[in-house]
């Protein structure tokens, strides 16, 4: 479904992602790993388009969007979920919701949105910039839910999330790649969460591939060793 | 204090009875309505480019000479080509204005503002050249002369409600279209899915685009409107003034004052400053004279500035 | 220790000449302005230079308050005026008095009421408005000459700053209050000679500012302040405070956490750059005769700041060589290509803000030092005082 | 005084952004020599607390004392003058200056206008600095310009740029942000280091490193303080595990 081949990414003229390849299947889901500043955020960022990729391809259900703009790519079915959550913070909790409708097929919010989120049923009239973490992470995943993708990007999504909604998160992502056949690539820091959703796992460091496990043979003290140092 | 205030106040007021100054007041208040009209869609276009985009277009004069210019083209064709229809000729050139002044908007933008927008105070000495040229254009193509459109036989004359009082009407058509558009712009931004894609792009650009919002295409037309806008009001400027090629560059610190002091980003604040600036400068300039008035309004918006930096109305959202 | 200040000379070359790239750069310039220029030019356009020159005062001012601090003033127009406004007024008095003494009791040869300048009289004054009194003096007119542009900066600095009032806000202030003086002097006809301004300058303390020989003089004057004005830019901007500058500009919220009171500090480099331009301003009274309010408005005040941009707003020298290519150019094409050089003006301030931010500097940076070096072969520690940014 | 054993005192304090309380009546005291941590969930209010302590908002109500000085009524760069200094959520350093540079703007010494102007760079001012920078892990760095140092070491530069004051009282939002897990423990070494014979308030997400540091913790849920005390208690207490910690 996705296949990303020999990707390279650079910052002026340090090169923060080499040569990276991996590809996921339909209804898999693929999770990143890695310290910070292993370059998983510009890995995920060089996917929808944020920064442009040196050389290299991006393929999304066979169509290469290395080339595309940002909303092109969202339009060739990839979700985006950013780190921090990225909320438009002056806009209402509806209004966020409907800047995802943009490349939709449908122009109105459907029921299943708020049926899977209902604290955004609630908070709908409410500033953005109001709500709290957990609350606004499910903003961003809705967000992005509304294009209709057939891969969802999600760059960290428990971070400077508290514990307690951490698994909360876990739920609903397997729930959702279930009702809404998705695809998901997931970069994360904690193992214990990306256990919970992920179905193979790979590391990376200094911006290539290092490690790659299938989660029902995940060596964690490996794993963990990464992670740490 | 007071006893010089009362002092400035007699002399000022002392050469007229009551009545006399009653009307003085009115009409100079519908002068001053005149003023707002040119005011408030000058400072509409500058309120989607600079309150949303945070874009300093010096030209925006210019693009209003535009509308003027466009306007008198279409005044001249109409009377030459098609006397017929001259009549009518006005609302023709108020689209002809907006589409001029948008389709050099929407050029501006791709050839000089996308490259600004993360210097925004450079964008004011790029645009300062841009109004150079332009002026320079409008001077090899126009002549330095004024000029003016010929008006149809409706926009003319006046309306007496009462004696003495003396209502023209094009002021009054100025102040519809003012009303008009305003309004147009409010319910584009703040009800509809391009307003909505307007106010996301300005407040994450990246992210828009991670949602599948084309911010450039969005950037483009958001400036594009501004400038648009801006040729509505050289349009509607004919109206009561004649136009040369520095006209517009006169009302570009006036309409500066007027989005800044409403703070910017905010219609209601850009409406309420555009009739306070207005009325303002309309009565002091009868009371004093019309550059002392200028100066008056100019330090009390300073003023007034120095107390709400971030203007009359400003939004407050938690960073 | 790597850090500590070396001996005195020592620093005295290092934070004043700015290194060994500073002293060619400034080397250059001055053999420049001393030698090349008065050797081969008439006095006619020497005296034209001087007037470009006594521009270039406001831009090296800019570099500090807007290059360094980040403050863009549309407005330094107000602040030149001012200066130019003050010499003016005493040169005006000597000629009053000079015409007067000439005429003797002769009301009719004097044409004008005694010792008052002649605008005075056509506007029916008949006594001398009191702020004109000082004027009289020398030393006075000298200390009002910085006082006078100075104080007000510090009074707009203070009353904007202290409520954070900044960036684009302070620009779009800055220019209004110019335009406002200048329809201030322009109306006041009695007191400031209206819209011609003040004319017919004659003499400073008795010395003739008019002849080709004394212009000539005034000229190097003029460069010598300049020299004067670098120099003491390159030390403001070498102490903590032109550090502190670039933090403001960068990073004002820190700044204020540090325990700074920023405002303060903003307050100090607009005070600077206002005494800077205001000594230009006297210069350029002194070269060419006249002071007149269109030279002040909103319109020059841009000028002022594209020099600033042309020359590169973080140098110092770029400055002087910014005002100077763009006088040339406007006076270059305004003669020879009069319909043209609208665009053509148009054309470099696009150019400038969009492919050359850094200005010439950034082009003699770039293009210029790298070559020399190789050449010279010992590019290393000239290199790394280029990348260091020297003022 | 009523509380003398107190560095820092919190007493009611609310603020309230179009209505919405952001922080509601909380009141905390600190003591000298004391490092305390907040924690709670986003939005719980923790940085507004300690943006008010330290003047970049201004309370609705309440007050806050530090040392018998009212910081409520005092501006920013007072505040910091009188020995409350503030490290922020992401790292501000000065991109443009060197780490020498960040660290020199950032003494004490020549804090006004003509003082900045005349300061003057004695060996009493470069011995500190290289303490300093030595102390966070820079002292092989001095030349470096700000805005290239890695995320780890900005962060340790902004800690630096306060300890050049001398505080009395270190206000740290998240210093441990976007380290690698060495860089923490570095981190959480270097805090305990600097913050004896002071009082620091340190937000902070990762429990580990919490653990780690603090002497007591505060919780704070939707603005409103929750529970406070030693680590172990606030681990313990089933309010703070519904809200934050989980099961």
């Amino acid at each position: 479904m996705l296949e990303v081949k020999n990707l390279c990414v650079s910052y002026g003229e340090s090169i923060i992602i080499r040569d990276l390849s991996f590809s996921v299947a339909k209804n898999e889901t693929l999770a990143i790993m890695g310290r910070n500043g292993m370059g998983k955020t510009t890995l995920m960022k060089s996917m929808i388009g944020m920064i442009r990729a040196r050389s290299g391809s991006i393929t999304v259900d066979g169509k290469d969007v290395a080339k595309l703009d940002s909303f092109q790519r969202v339009k060739a079915g990839l979700g985006f979920v950013p780190q921090g959550r990225q909320i438009f913070s002056a806009l209402t909790v509806e209004e966020n919701i409907r800047t995802g409708l943009e490349t939709a097929k449908v122009r109105k919010i459907e029921d299943w949105v708020y049926k899977t989120f209902p604290v955004l049923d609630e908070m709908k009239n409410r500033k953005g910039g109001n709500l709290s973490g957990g609350q606004q992470q499910q903003l961003a995943i809705a967000r992005a839910l509304v294009s209709g993708p057939k891969v969802l990007l999600l760059d960290e999504p428990t971070e400077g999330i508290q514990p307690s909604i951490i698994k909360d998160i876990a739920r609903t992502l397997n729930e959702l790649k279930r009702l809404r056949d998705l695809t998901v690539v997931v970069s994360e820091q904690v193992l214990s969460f990306t256990l919970e959703i992920a179905d193979r796992l790979i590391v990376i460091e200094s911006g290539a591939i290092v490690h790659e496990d299938p989660r029902s043979s995940v060596d964690e003290a490996v794993i963990s060793r990464y992670l740490s140092v | 204090m007071t006893k010089i205030s009362a002092a400035i106040l007699l002399a000022m007021f002392g050469a007229y009875t009551w009545d006399e100054l009653q009307v003085v007041l009115i009409m100079q208040g519908f002068a001053g309505i005149s003023l707002f009209s040119i005011f408030l869609l000058m400072a509409l276009g500058m309120a989607i480019i600079f309150g949303q985009m945070k874009v300093i277009n010096m030209a925006h004069g210019e693009f209003m000479t535009l509308g003027a210019y466009a306007t008198v083209v279409c005044s001249y064709l109409s009377e030459t080509y098609a006397p017929g229809l001259f009549h009518w000729y006005f609302p023709v050139a108020m689209i002809v204005a907006f589409g001029a002044a948008f389709v050099l908007g929407f050029l501006v933008e791709i050839s000089i503002i996308r490259f600004l927008y993360k210097r925004p105070l450079d964008t004011l000495l790029a645009t300062w050249g841009l109004s150079m040229i332009m002026q320079e254009t409008f001077r090899q193509v126009a002549g330095a002369r004024e000029t003016s459109a010929t008006m149809p036989d409706w926009l003319m004359g006046s309306w007496q409600p009462a004696e003495g009082l003396d209502i023209p009407i094009n002021g009054m058509f100025l102040l519809g279209v003012s009303v008009l558009l305003t309004a147009a712009i409010t319910i584009n931004m703040y009800y509809s899915r391009a307003g909505l894609r307007v106010r996301a792009t300005v407040m994450n650009r990246d992210m828009a685009g991670a949602v599948g919002i084309n911010t450039r295409l969005t950037d483009r037309l958001t400036f594009a409107l501004g400038c648009g806008v801006a040729g509505v009001a050289g349009c509607a400027f004919t109206t009561v003034g004649s136009i040369s090629p520095t006209a517009g560059s006169q009302y570009i610190v006036d309409t500066f004052m007027v989005v800044v002091f409403g703070g910017a980003g905010s219609i209601v604040g850009t409406i309420i400053a555009a009739f306070t600036i207005a009325q303002a400068q309309s009565i002091l300039e009868f009371l004093l004279s019309g550059v002392l008035a200028k100066v008056f309004v100019l330090l009390a918006v300073v003023g007034v500035l120095m107390i709400r930096p971030q203007g009359l109305i400003a939004s407050k959202i938690r960073k | 220790m790597q850090h500590l200040q070396g001996s005195f000379v020592n620093t005295l070359y290092r934070n004043v000449l700015g290194g060994p790239t500073g002293a060619i750069g400034l080397g250059l310039l001055a053999l420049l302005l001393l030698v090349f220029l008065p050797l081969t030019i008439d006095s006619f356009r020497l005296n034209l230079m001087g007037k470009y020159l006594s521009l270039s005062f406001v831009a090296i001012g800019l570099v500090m308050c807007w290059g360094y601090g980040g403050i863009m003033s549309l407005g330094q127009g107000l602040f030149w005026g001012l200066g130019g406004y003050c010499m003016a007024a005493f040169l005006k008095l000597e000629a009053a008095a000079s015409i007067a003494g000439e005429a003797g009791s002769d009301q009719n040869k004097a044409l004008t009421t005694v010792g008052i300048p002649d605008f005075m009289d056509w506007n029916q004054i008949t006594v001398l408005p009191w702020f004109w009194e000082p004027f009289h003096s020398f030393p006075l007119t000298l200390l009002l000459i910085f006082a006078v542009p100075t104080i007000i900066a510090y009074i707009i600095g203070v009353a904007m700053f202290k409520r954070r009032v900044g960036g684009v806000y302070f620009a779009i202030i800055t220019q209004a209050l110019c335009w406002t003086m200048e329809i201030l002097f322009v109306t006041r006809q009695g007191w400031t000679g209206g819209i011609n301004g003040i004319t017919d300058l004659r003499t400073l303390l008795g010395w003739d500012i008019r002849t080709p020989e004394n212009q000539t003089i005034i000229y190097f004057v003029t460069c010598f302040l300049i020299i004067g004005c670098i120099l003491f830019g390159r030390w403001l901007l070498n102490t903590k405070f032109g550090r502190i500058l670039l933090a403001v500009r960068d990073m004002e919220d820190r700044v204020r956490f540090s325990g700074y009171d920023v405002a303060n500090i903003k307050t100090m480099v607009f005070c600077i750059a206002a005494a800077m331009s205001a000594l230009g301003g006297a210069m350029f009274v002194l070269n060419v005769g006249f002071m007149s309010p269109k030279l002040i408005t909103i319109e020059p005040s841009i000028y002022m700041v594209i020099f600033c941009a042309v020359g590169g707003r973080m140098s110092l020298i770029g400055a002087v060589y910014g005002t100077l290519a763009v006088s040339f150019g406007r006076t270059f094409f305004s003669e020879q290509f009069p319909a043209l050089w609208f665009f053509l003006m148009g054309s470099i301030f696009l150019l400038v803000t969009m492919v050359f931010p850094d200005g010439l500097a950034g082009a003699v940076r770039r293009w210029i030092w790298p070559p020399i070096e190789r050449l010279f072969g010992k590019g290393r520690a000239i290199s790394a005082a280029v990348k260091e940014g020297q003022p | 005084m009523i509380y003398p054993h107190y560095a820092l005192e919190v007493e009611e304090l609310t603020v309230s952004f179009d209505g919405f309380k952001a922080v509601n009546g909380v009141t905390l005291y600190v003591e000298k020599d004391e490092l305390r941590v907040v924690i709670g969930p986003n939005g719980a209010g923790k940085t507004t607390l300690l943006d008010l302590i330290c003047g970049r908002t201004k309370p609705t109500g309440g007050k806050i004392t530090f040392l018998d000085k009212v910081l409520t009524d005092m501006q920013e760069q007072e505040i910091v003058r009188s020995g409350v200094v503030r490290k922020f959520q992401t790292p501000s350093i000065y991109p443009k200056l060197s780490v020498f540079e960040n660290l020199e703007v950032s003494h004490p010494k020549g804090r006004t206008a003509f003082g900045a102007i005349f300061f003057r760079r004695t060996s009493d001012v470069v011995d500190k600095i290289h303490a300093v920078a030595k102390e966070i892990y820079l002292d092989g760095l001095l030349d470096m310009e700000g805005e290239k140092l890695s995320h780890g070491q900005k962060q340790w530069l902004e800690i630096g740029m306060l300890l050049m004051a001398d505080p009395q009282l270190l206000l740290l939002d998240e210093p441990v942000a976007g380290m690698s897990v060495r860089e923490r423990e570095q981190t959480a070494d270097l805090l305990r280091r600097i913050c004896k014979g002071r009082s620091a308030v340190v937000i902070e997400h990762d429990m580990k490193f919490v653990r780690k540091i603090a002497d007591k913790v505060t919780v704070l849920h939707q603005g409103k303080l929750l529970a406070e005390g030693p680590m172990d208690k606030i681990e313990s207490d089933p309010r703070v595990i519904e809200v934050y910690l989980g099961h």
